[in-house]
């Protein structure tokens, strides 16, 4: 078992595990946790996959942003309506689980997919993908649009949460 | 219990001594596995950061090609334990301040590191041992805080510090674990070896943090007359290493001057120092320090 | 080829300067209505005077093909050179034609413009008339002044829009709207349109063979083409945008009813524009038109001029004489286009702008004076209360009848004495010869005719009793023209073709039927030696068939509404029942799609989520099965 | 290590979020459940960037997808804060006035 096999199935677990726990657990904080687990496990796989920046992104804007966010709100709304109904949970968990077997079947039986010896050496990526980001025939113009996304998102959100301002200013 | 010796050398001691052998409580509507989990989150992501660290040349962990961001997205899973120490403690003053570190952390998260651009662009690389090496000149004090881009880099340096304090909620922001109103905040239910936990994950992010600092802006290991000893010398890693613990306990004891100097804050002042203040000015900081390096790579 | 700016700066304010009048009085909308005017002759007389100046200084002699060239071109950017399309340039360009053209047009426009002032002293929206007005003399001139056929088109256009405007004019008058008029100026506007159509397919079929527009390049290119089946269709599409514009048999029937514009509208028209464009249209393309063509032209343009003298001979209405008589007379230019002459073609164009703009002047200023009274029947007598305009009448009638020493007698001559050279080879073209001759003996008898119930004999009507001639404004404009018809022949320069057999006996045959026509006329309308009466029987139902005008608009009318109303039901009908159909279906489609998915948009995010992953199920499950098949 | 597996557990990911947003009876956690899926799509970018052996597209575009999901949790967490705080509940069963029956 080589390093690279070992790696790959603690961060897979990490990964699944977690998101299996955040599935079945029944307190809302607890699931938010499990996912923390989910998220550094699929750092942990873009390590694996060579995309170190990526896999310190997702922890830096999964882990240290997005999850904060969503601590925070689980801790401003009283924690309710825990318990999912059984029988559409029942449904649920045989839709999930059927499709996961077919596409495992599935997969497997085409494994020839991207043949593992000849992957390139990993190397840094940062270089690259700013110079991609930044160069006109590469992808300056998603980045711009990603910021302006990001832009109306934080206009979105700020006039959203202004609390009860919609009832102030209502005629 | 409290010991002394010569100016209190030994307190430190007893003080480990004591947090270990006291006992770990586990208050009863507290959620277990969270109220555990959390002081082990805090302090490994702590210690995490370390590993990036250039002590000096050849005593360094790892010299990662992402090193300052790693080190970033590290030191923000501390937030998530606080709030997961706030919530496991199941208690109300446990809560407000895992709530206020959480806000706390997330709003100066964005001027801290937005305050190492700068340096970052100055030196090209995210690599802490690179920016370092790269300070070496002038016989060891080519810092960025003296190149030519120092007006820049004074500002973002005293900006680094200002965030990083509220980043590691120490005084004047110590809002999480104000002992005034909540007692002692995400941590007042902890005891014994975990609370030990915290308030060593403190001081290490407040080293770490220095230790970046010194890197950063105060020339890392570099000191003065280090171009007097011979190429390759094996004088070189023990005297740049003291020379670096000696920038970044500086700054360190700079962080425990402040909070013996400042009041608290109130916490909307925090909010609005962050947001209104450090925010707009490390952004124009960011502005400057790349106009100013595009005009200096302009051929 | 560049040139001084300031002949440029000359030759752009030709077209610029009653452009500019235009906009003006568009842009200045009813406070610009009083100063209209004045605003758009004053435009008008500096656009004259600057063809005037162009005329003196020949700006294109001289110069290697002999086409002036201004500073600027434009041409489509859609070349990769970014030079633009090499056939599709517009440039500011002058040459004989126009050269020879332009204070001809010029001169009759700003007379009109003068006339007009009095004319419509009491019209309560002077605004539009002068707008248009000027906007008309503008396209003419800037048509004469593109080298290029698509441009060329585009002032043809403009100008057809502004004919549609000024006919139409008087339906609009607040206080007595006149839906005659409406209907004569959408009768122009359609009927020139089928010529426009033909033009448009003929520009698209000569850029197909070609490859470009300009004028000069197809004359070049159209020497060596001889006449393949595209050039004939092409050409012979090119004759029908003429014979549209220039009211050619048997497009002709829209020049008769517009009429109904005022008076010195009718003059701009018959005179110095719309009519005017289709001649130079075949005359700039008689050098690659092929031979079959410019026979069809010949038969066509004889056969109007022949057609229209004898409806001209029966009119009863003043200004119907005359508009009967220019389309004759367009007849005449196009038969000599036809018959290998188009500058004799141009020289007629030139002399009876001149003519004709008098006449019908002279006739505003009758219509003026006798309160619109315009039937031949209700006038006469005029001679004594308006001699002015009886002198001009004259002289101008005489010119348009080729009496010798008059202006029209040089043109039409040289058109009859090439037309006899042709007659030689017999034919077609001998008939050609024929029909101009009798046409050329019917002119001076239809002039005078209407000279003589207009301005001799007894008064028949009140307001022929009464009449008394106008301001100067009226007078200076006919004088001028007097003048002009007499010897505007002396100052045209572009080269007219030579027929050296039968110059002679052409200049002797024409005289001799103009003062046949003349005598006879003065038999039958001056003395009462011959009555009228009698010779309309002798010819019996032709005479009749003249006064329906050849039955072409009963024929028109009878043959067309119910064609166009087969073909509108036909469309109605896929319109209404596939078209609809198909989008009512669709429409149904999407209402019937709604009402089943409704069932499963219910708004419960959670159901959604438990579809997509059915989705995702059945997609497994198509995948597994594809990969078991390969 | 092969393809296969990284793209069975992107697929796991996958499959749980989607779980998640069908079964959790609670906004956040619907919420949650897309941060997943977005997760495992994101994976699944890299995993194949990584074994075409292209350039770094797949990357590039697992960064736009995070740069989407840190809008998306910015809005949704407020649009939930909103309904919270205008209808006291966070039950997704709750915010059916869109739907007709």
């Amino acid at each position: 078992m080589t390093g690279e096999v070992l790696a790959f199935s603690l961060f897979s677990a990490m990964a699944v595990g977690g998101a299996g726990l955040a599935l079945f657990h029944r307190s809302a904080i607890h699931s938010a946790f499990a996912l923390l687990a989910s998220f550094l496990g699929v750092a942990g796989l873009y390590l694996n996959l060579g995309a170190d920046f990526l896999a310190v992104t997702q922890v830096l804007l999964y882990a240290g942003g997005i999850l904060v966010l969503y601590l925070f709100g689980l801790m401003l709304v009283p924690p309710e309506g825990e318990a999912p109904r059984p029988g559409r949970r029942a449904l649920a968990l045989v839709l999930a689980a059927a499709p996961v077997a077919i596409f495992l079947i599935a997969f497997l039986a085409r494994s020839s997919w991207g043949d593992p010896s000849r992957l390139p050496e990993p190397e840094g990526t940062v270089r690259g993908i700013g110079l991609a980001l930044l160069t006109p025939d590469g992808w300056l113009v998603p980045f711009e649009y990603a910021s302006i996304l990001l832009l109306a998102a934080l206009v979105g959100a700020v006039h959203l949460a202004r609390r009860s301002a919609p009832k102030d200013d209502s005629p | 219990m409290r010991t002394g010796g010569w100016h209190g050398w030994s307190q430190t001691l007893a003080d480990a001594i004591k947090l270990l052998t006291k006992e770990d409580i586990l208050p009863s509507g507290a959620d277990p596995v969270l109220f555990r989990l959390a002081p082990a989150l805090v302090m490994g992501s702590a210690l995490a950061m370390f590993a990036v660290l250039p002590f000096a040349p050849g005593i360094q962990f790892a010299d990662l090609d992402l090193g300052i961001y790693f080190l970033l997205a590290i030191a923000s899973l501390t937030t998530i334990g606080v709030i997961m120490a706030g919530w496991g403690s199941n208690n109300k003053w446990s809560l407000y301040g895992a709530m206020r570190g959480a806000a706390q952390a997330a709003s100066y998260e964005i001027p801290l590191a937005l305050s190492l651009i700068p340096p970052i662009l100055h030196f090209g690389t995210f690599s802490l041992l690179n920016a370092t090496e790269q300070q070496s000149g002038w016989g060891g004090m080519g810092w960025y805080v003296f190149s030519d881009a120092f007006w820049v880099a004074i500002p973002s340096f005293f900006l680094f510090l200002t965030a990083s304090l509220a980043e590691n909620r120490r005084a004047p922001f110590d809002l999480p674990e104000s002992e005034s109103e909540l007692v002692a905040g995400f941590h007042t239910e902890y005891s014994g070896l975990r609370f030990a936990f915290f308030f060593l994950e403190e001081y290490a992010a407040m080293f770490a943090t220095s230790a970046v600092a010194t890197a950063y802006w105060l020339g890392g290991w570099n000191f003065p007359g280090m171009t007097l000893l011979a190429e390759g010398s094996a004088w070189l890693p023990w005297l740049g290493a003291l020379a670096f613990l000696l920038k970044a306990m500086f700054l360190v004891c700079v962080m425990i001057w402040v909070r013996w100097t400042l009041p608290r804050l109130r916490i909307d002042q925090v909010m609005t120092l962050g947001w209104k203040y450090l925010t707009p000015l490390a952004l124009g900081l960011m502005v400057a320090a790349a106009g100013w390096e595009a005009w200096r790579a302009m051929p | 080829m560049m040139e001084s700016l300031p002949m440029a700066a000359w030759v752009l304010a030709i077209p610029a300067l009653p452009a500019a009048a235009w906009l003006l009085l568009v842009l200045g909308g009813r406070r610009a209505a009083p100063a209209a005017p004045w605003l758009a002759t004053s435009a008008a007389a500096l656009s004259a005077l600057a063809a005037w100046v162009v005329f003196l200084e020949r700006p294109w002699e001289g110069i290697p093909g002999g086409i002036w060239e201004g500073p600027w071109s434009w041409g489509f950017f859609l070349s990769s050179g970014g030079d633009g399309i090499a056939g599709l340039r517009a440039t500011l360009s002058l040459d004989a034609i126009s050269g020879a053209l332009l204070p001809m047009v010029g001169t009759v426009a700003f007379l009109v413009h003068l006339f007009s002032v009095r004319y419509m002293r009491t019209d309560p929206r002077p605004g539009p008339y002068f707008a248009g007005l000027a906007l008309f003399t503008a396209s003419m001139a800037g048509m004469l002044l593109v080298e290029n056929l698509l441009f060329f088109f585009v002032f043809w256009e403009l100008m057809g829009f502004c004919s549609w405007l000024l006919i139409g004019h008087d339906s609009l008058n607040p206080s007595s709207p006149r839906p005659e008029a409406a209907r004569a100026a959408r009768k122009a506007f359609l009927t020139t349109r089928v010529g426009d159509l033909a033009l448009l397919l003929g520009m698209v079929v000569l850029w197909k063979g070609f490859g470009t527009l300009s004028f000069t390049e197809l004359a070049a290119a159209g020497g060596s083409a001889g006449s393949p089946p595209w050039l004939l269709a092409g050409g012979g599409l090119l004759l029908l945008g003429a014979m549209g514009k220039s009211a050619q048999f048997p497009l002709h029937v829209w020049l008769p009813d517009a009429m109904e514009g005022p008076t010195p509208v009718s003059a701009m028209i018959h005179a110095a524009t719309m009519v005017a464009a289709g001649v130079i249209l075949l005359v700039r393309s008689a050098a690659f038109l092929p031979d079959e063509i410019l026979l069809a032209a010949s038969v066509v343009g004889a056969l109007t001029a022949f057609f229209a003298g004898t409806v001209a001979l029966v009119s009863a209405d003043l200004k119907k004489v005359l508009a009967w008589s220019t389309i004759s007379q367009l007849g005449f230019m196009t038969a000599a286009v036809g018959v290998g002459g188009p500058g004799a073609a141009l020289f007629h164009l030139h002399t009876h702008g001149f003519f004709k703009a008098g006449l019908f002047l002279a006739a505003g200023s009758v219509i003026l004076a006798c309160h619109h009274r315009q039937d031949l029947g209700g006038l006469g007598g005029l001679r004594r209360r308006m001699p002015m305009t009886w002198v001009a009448t004259l002289v101008c009638a005489a010119a348009l009848s080729g009496l010798p020493w008059l202006s029209g007698f040089h043109s039409k001559e040289a058109i009859l004495s090439l037309a006899l050279d042709g007659a030689a080879l017999g034919g077609l073209p001998a008939l050609t010869a024929c029909l101009l001759f009798v046409a050329a003996a019917l002119t001076p008898v239809y002039m005078f005719r209407m000279v003589f119930l207009t301005f001799h004999g007894e008064a028949r009507s009140t307001e022929a009793r009464e009449a008394s001639e106008d301001s100067w404004l009226v007078r200076l404009p006919l004088a001028v023209l007097t003048v002009l018809a007499v010897v505007s022949a002396r100052f045209w320069l572009f080269p007219v073709e030579e027929a050296p057999a039968s110059e002679h006996w052409a200049g002797v045959l024409g005289t001799t039927l103009a003062l046949g026509g003349v005598i006879l006329a003065g038999l039958l309308f001056l003395l009462p030696v011959l009555s009228p009466a009698a010779f309309a029987r002798f010819f019996g139902p032709l005479t009749g068939l003249a006064r329906e005008r050849w039955k072409f608009d009963a024929l028109y009318a009878a043959t067309f509404p119910p064609l166009f109303r087969l073909g509108g039901r036909a469309v109605d009908g896929i319109d209404s029942r596939l078209v609809d159909g198909l989008a009512h279906g669709i429409g149904r489609m999407a209402e019937a799609g709604g009402s089943a998915f409704r069932k499963l948009h219910r708004g419960r995010i959670q159901t959604y989520a438990l579809l997509t992953l059915a989705g995702l199920l059945l997609l497994s499950v198509t995948l597994l099965l594809q990969g078991e098949a390969g | 290590m092969s393809l296969v597996a990284y793209l069975v557990v992107a697929a796991l990911l996958m499959v749980a979020g989607l779980a998640m947003v069908a079964s959790r009876r609670s906004l956040i956690h619907v919420l949650i459940g897309l941060e997943l899926v977005l997760n495992a799509s994101a994976l699944n970018f890299v995993a194949f960037d990584r074994y075409s052996g292209g350039g770094q597209e797949g990357q590039l575009a697992a960064l736009f997808v995070i740069v989407v999901a840190a809008a998306e949790a910015a809005l949704g967490l407020a649009i939930v804060l909103h309904a919270y705080s205008s209808k006291g509940s966070i039950r997704p069963d709750d915010f059916r006035s869109l739907g007709d029956s």
